[in-house]
């Protein structure tokens, strides 16, 4: 104990960014261990694509047209899997309580997460969008495509971290989150599907543009409302 | 250091502390002490900012509360009736995270430090989860000292100790009240809280019912002192 | 109990004689629609619903702002009075709509991306709802209950750009037309000031429930208060 | 202490019957106490619809052949809500040793959680239906639709039920029950789905029995699996 | 009445108990000690039939573990680490309910009776989950003894505990040991152990360092007997 401990007395964004990367180092750490939380994901995403098909009884004609609809409502699926545990594990030896003592800007603990779902959430898609191409024989990888999934996601984890980290702290949080989530992301999710099915119909740059702006403008207000919000979502 | 007035807290309709008063000069070791749902986490998760106060003023280190609580977290070093520690992360790598939140430097050689203090060392890369309960309180202990904070707040932290571990832990709290640190500890043990305390408070109905130092005491004992606290 | 104020006893019957002014209006002022004929009237009621429930949540939102910035709890009932309000004003749009649907597109409901929005959104001040029955001390009730009445308003202007967006069979009456529309009309000049004279009553009425309904939240307050006491 | 504490010395059965009363009683009464389960599943319920009709943007005459498909992947969805915090509860402060540890046969354990999530479900279901109705406007109240609801809810509960408990008490709680669930109630699903749309489309009865047959021994098979299997999940 | 022989349990590749050899008569009250991480938790559990052996036998008032389980069961009261309580339901529900599992009669008194004694009575109508530490542990002890159990299995219950509630639990104890019940008690509180105990077993290493009775003691105390067992 008598050993002097010395702060690192340097920037403020310093120390910011080394909280960020502690916390989404933490996050990533487990689950590299473990990998249980991106192999759900993963499963659940494929059951979901499974499940639509053979509810919808979807014939090909009728599926092309709806190849984006399923991939993005699959995401949005297997993304509050996602959020829900990387905040569960948040709350269970009240792990919260420790981020909260920590003397760093909340921002800092809203980033952290963001960084880690988006991570998740981004190999899952990885992962998804070639078997899609495959179950379906159809070439999803565009580099189009692949933006908007970008897009999209960065959208989804922006406004599903702050919501999650909300419904974590009720009672009812292992139910709260997608019901709160679903109803505010449908802008990005309508844009993000428009914009995709724009690419893989190949239609002309200027019908998919104004999508593009759409989840463009919606990302960057998501991301900054929660930035702004999330102060008061983890103060007690 | 700390300076707490009328201070009141509902849960609902339910009111758990009644307009309190408590105030700690530096350096001080105060044993909080009271019956079972006497209001002391409550009041302590208040001090560690965890909480937000109804009404009053509760101030750490000059910093108010809840406004300033940025500045009050650097100071603080907490043990809660939860470990706050992460299950799927190895015990070193829980020390490694908050050492980084707290920004520390060397922080390897620190880590290997308070394992050691802790009695954690031969078990250093096993997974938190797979801990017995004393071994989590250990680590927890470990984590709230790991920055050598100015102030502690430590609630029943001898829970689920065994014998090595609460000498550990007395021979800490010596420690750190020797180095003038500030300490604010629960416990329903009269006997340690006596060896330890440099003044005794009785937290009692949502309010201190009774207050005195070490040298008052010193002619009867904690106990009596305590049972006539609640008795008044 | 505080009587009612003798401004808002005034606005109550302003309100109901400008209801009477705008069904007559509705009635035997605008002109008789030539392909849809008298279901055509409904269009006044639905627009005027749907326009000002979507005011209304934009309130909610802006109160929001407001009680994050003061926490003021004052802010905090205003929002719930405005969300709770505009959830039934929104409601009967989507009610008259679909009355509205039946004979012009023979269906009661389709699934049409501005009837979708304007679900989703009545859904998401539901689910704002539910997030407030999940939290019991009032005061991060108030704080989630605010955030998420801000986030919820983002999603407005979308619903209210889906039928200029989106190709829709809904049509679009202010602000370019719409291709794909069914049961789209030009409005006559009479037809435009009926609706615009029909939104401002819908308005005003909007205020005299709100009005009503924050009074009742600060009673409900005060009734909490007063529990309080007896409680001690 | 000193009374004497007697216990029933009442036949098996009768005492069996107590316990599974005990064990849905207290599931119920907390929930009336909040309401919070319900309103969440309904509310969700009410999202995945939308969700599915918006993403999929299904043209009219393509949605009759799938109404009665996405109305139980919607109950499915709902179902596994339901069941997630039925089971999260019994988690929570050791409650479900609690149960391990009285003197009560597994089944009765089985049964009584059956009990109570059914109940959930078909009070969702019964709200759900009528408001699906409207908005798909065919009327889908038939005794018929009623009869295929009741017995597909049957068999996904229990299964739901069983296979959640062995969620719970896993790591990956939170994420683990949708993926071990939906590939194994496919059968009940597709059967519930295929005598649905059979009544539906006012199909004659003998096109649809084959359907309801299979539903019929698919119950009869899961709960009793379920029920023989349920021991083993729970020891430890 | 408990005769546990070469009990091995291994948790993946760690083995936590190596062969522990264990007997107890009726009537016994055993103070089970041992430094943390002995393994005295996970023995109990065994014993508490909520966890398998993975070698050895294990049986109760006759009956083999796991294999007749169910006649064990009913002669078990389980004081865990965890207060196996429902958050979600009152302090009276969770007993009326656990009351019911056991199939008690006169439940409702019996009930009474119980809140009493662990001094709840005052907050039977409350939910657990608004219940401090120490109010869950009382009602933790309460559902353990509320069907009188033969066989009374106790992880620390002193956790969190005031003076009267100590001396409460203390009263209960000697109570149930006087009236010939079977007691096996872990705890790190070794004079409390003291006054309570029959028999010593110090569990190091996962297996039965040394074990005596309170006769055999009277010379020694129990702090230095348990220091030599370890050192051993
Ligand atoms: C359930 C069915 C319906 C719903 C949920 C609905 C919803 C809405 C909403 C939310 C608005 C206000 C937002 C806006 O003005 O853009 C609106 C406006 C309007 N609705 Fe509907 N509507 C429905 C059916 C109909 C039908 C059947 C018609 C006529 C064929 C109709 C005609 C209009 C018109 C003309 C407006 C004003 C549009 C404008 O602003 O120019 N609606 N409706
Ligand atoms: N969330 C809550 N809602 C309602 N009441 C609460 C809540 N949390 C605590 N209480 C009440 O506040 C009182 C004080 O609780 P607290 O946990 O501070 O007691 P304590 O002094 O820590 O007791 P212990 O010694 O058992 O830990 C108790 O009566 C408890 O029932
Ligand atoms: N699930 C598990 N996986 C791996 N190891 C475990 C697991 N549970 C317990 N252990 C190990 O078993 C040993 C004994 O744990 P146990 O909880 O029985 O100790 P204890 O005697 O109760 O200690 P305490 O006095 O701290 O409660 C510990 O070393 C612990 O790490
Ligand atoms: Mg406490
Ligand atoms: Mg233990």
């Amino acid at each position: 104990m008598n050993k002097a401990i010395t702060r690192r007395s340097s920037s403020g964004l310093g120390s910011f960014l080394r909280a960020v990367g502690a916390i989404a180092w933490k996050d990533l750490a487990a689950e590299l261990r473990s990998r249980e939380l991106l192999s759900a994901m993963l499963v659940f995403a494929l059951l979901v694509i499974l499940i639509f098909n053979f509810a919808l009884e979807l014939d090909v004609k009728a599926r092309a047209s709806v190849t984006s609809g399923v991939l993005w409502v699959t995401f949005a699926f297997a993304g509050t899997l996602g959020l829900n545990r990387s905040m569960a594990v948040e709350k269970d030896r009240g792990c919260l309580d420790g981020l909260l003592l920590a003397p760093v800007d909340r921002s800092a603990i809203y980033f952290g997460k963001v960084i880690s779902n988006l991570v998740f959430m981004l190999i899952v898609e990885a992962i998804v969008l070639p078997v899609y191409s495959i179950l379906y024989n159809t070439n999803l990888i565009s580099l189009g495509l692949i933006g908007v999934v970008l897009l999209g996601s960065i959208g989804y984890v922006g406004v599903g971290t702050l919501l999650s980290s909300m419904a974590v702290q009720t009672r009812t949080r292992d139910v709260l989150l997608p019901i709160l989530l679903f109803p505010v992301i449908v802008p990005v999710l309508v844009a993000a599907v428009k914009a995709s099915s724009g690419f893989l119909q190949a239609l002309p740059m200027d019908e998919i543009l104004p999508w593009l702006n759409l989840l463009v403008v919606y990302d960057i207000i998501f991301i900054a409302v929660a930035f702004m919000v999330f102060d008061y979502v983890v103060e007690e | 250091m700390i300076e707490v007035k009328k201070l009141i807290k509902r849960f609902g309709l339910k009111t758990v502390l009644r307009g309190l008063d408590f105030h700690v000069e530096p350096g001080e070791f105060v044993a909080l002490l009271g019956p079972n749902g006497a209001g002391k986490t409550t009041f302590l998760r208040i001090l560690a900012s965890l909480s937000r106060p109804s009404l009053g003023q509760v101030s750490i280190a000059g910093h108010a509360l809840p406004a300033q609580a940025a500045e009050v977290r650097r100071t603080l070093g907490v043990v809660s009736h939860l470990p706050l520690l992460y299950g799927d992360l190895t015990a070193e790598e829980n020390l490694h995270f908050y050492g980084r939140m707290y920004d520390l430097q060397n922080l390897d050689s620190r880590v290997t430090d308070v394992l050691h203090m802790v009695g954690l060392e031969h078990r250093r890369r096993d997974l938190v989860r797979t801990f017995s309960r004393g071994m989590q309180q250990r680590l927890a202990i470990g984590r709230a000292v790991l920055h050598d904070p100015e102030v502690m707040l430590f609630d029943e932290p001898y829970t689920g100790l065994d014998q090595d571990a609460s000498a550990m832990l007395d021979d800490v709290l010596r420690n750190v009240a020797a180095r003038g640190r500030t300490v604010v500890m629960t416990s329903h043990d009269l006997a340690r809280a006596e060896e330890l305390g440099s003044r005794f408070d009785v937290l009692s109905r949502g309010a201190i019912a009774a207050s005195c130092t070490q040298k008052e005491l010193s002619a009867s004992n904690l106990l009596t002192f305590y049972k006539q606290a609640l008795a008044a | 109990m505080t009587p009612t104020p003798r401004a808002l006893r005034i606005l109550e019957i302003v309100s109901f004689l400008l209801f009477v002014a705008a069904v007559w209006m509705v009635f035997f002022y605008a002109p008789l629609e030539a392909v849809m004929g008298a279901v055509q009237k409904v269009f006044y009621f639905h627009v005027a619903n749907a326009w000002v429930g979507m005011l209304g949540f934009i309130a909610a939102g802006v109160s929001g702002i407001a009680y994050l910035r003061t926490h003021d709890f004052k802010w905090d009932i205003i929002e719930v009075a405005a969300v709770e309000i505009s959830l039934v004003f929104f409601f009967i749009a989507i009610v008259t709509g679909s009355i509205w649907a039946y004979p012009v597109w023979n269906t009661w409901w389709t699934w049409d991306p501005r009837l979708t929005t304007a679900a989703i959104l009545e859904l998401i001040y539901m689910a704002y709802m539910l997030l407030r029955q999940g939290i019991e001390d009032p005061e991060r009730r108030a704080r989630f209950g605010a955030v998420y009445a801000l986030i919820g308003s983002l999603s407005v202007p979308l619903t209210f750009m889906s039928i200029r967006l989106f190709r829709t069979i809904h049509p679009v009456v202010v602000g370019g037309a719409n291709a794909a529309a069914q049961g789209g009309f030009d409005m006559t000049p009479k037809m435009l000031q009926s609706m615009l004279f029909a939104i401002a009553v819908f308005s005003v009425i909007f205020v005299t429930l709100f009005w009503h309904r924050i009074r009742i939240g600060f009673l409900a307050q005060t009734v909490e208060q007063l529990k309080l006491k007896l409680s001690q």
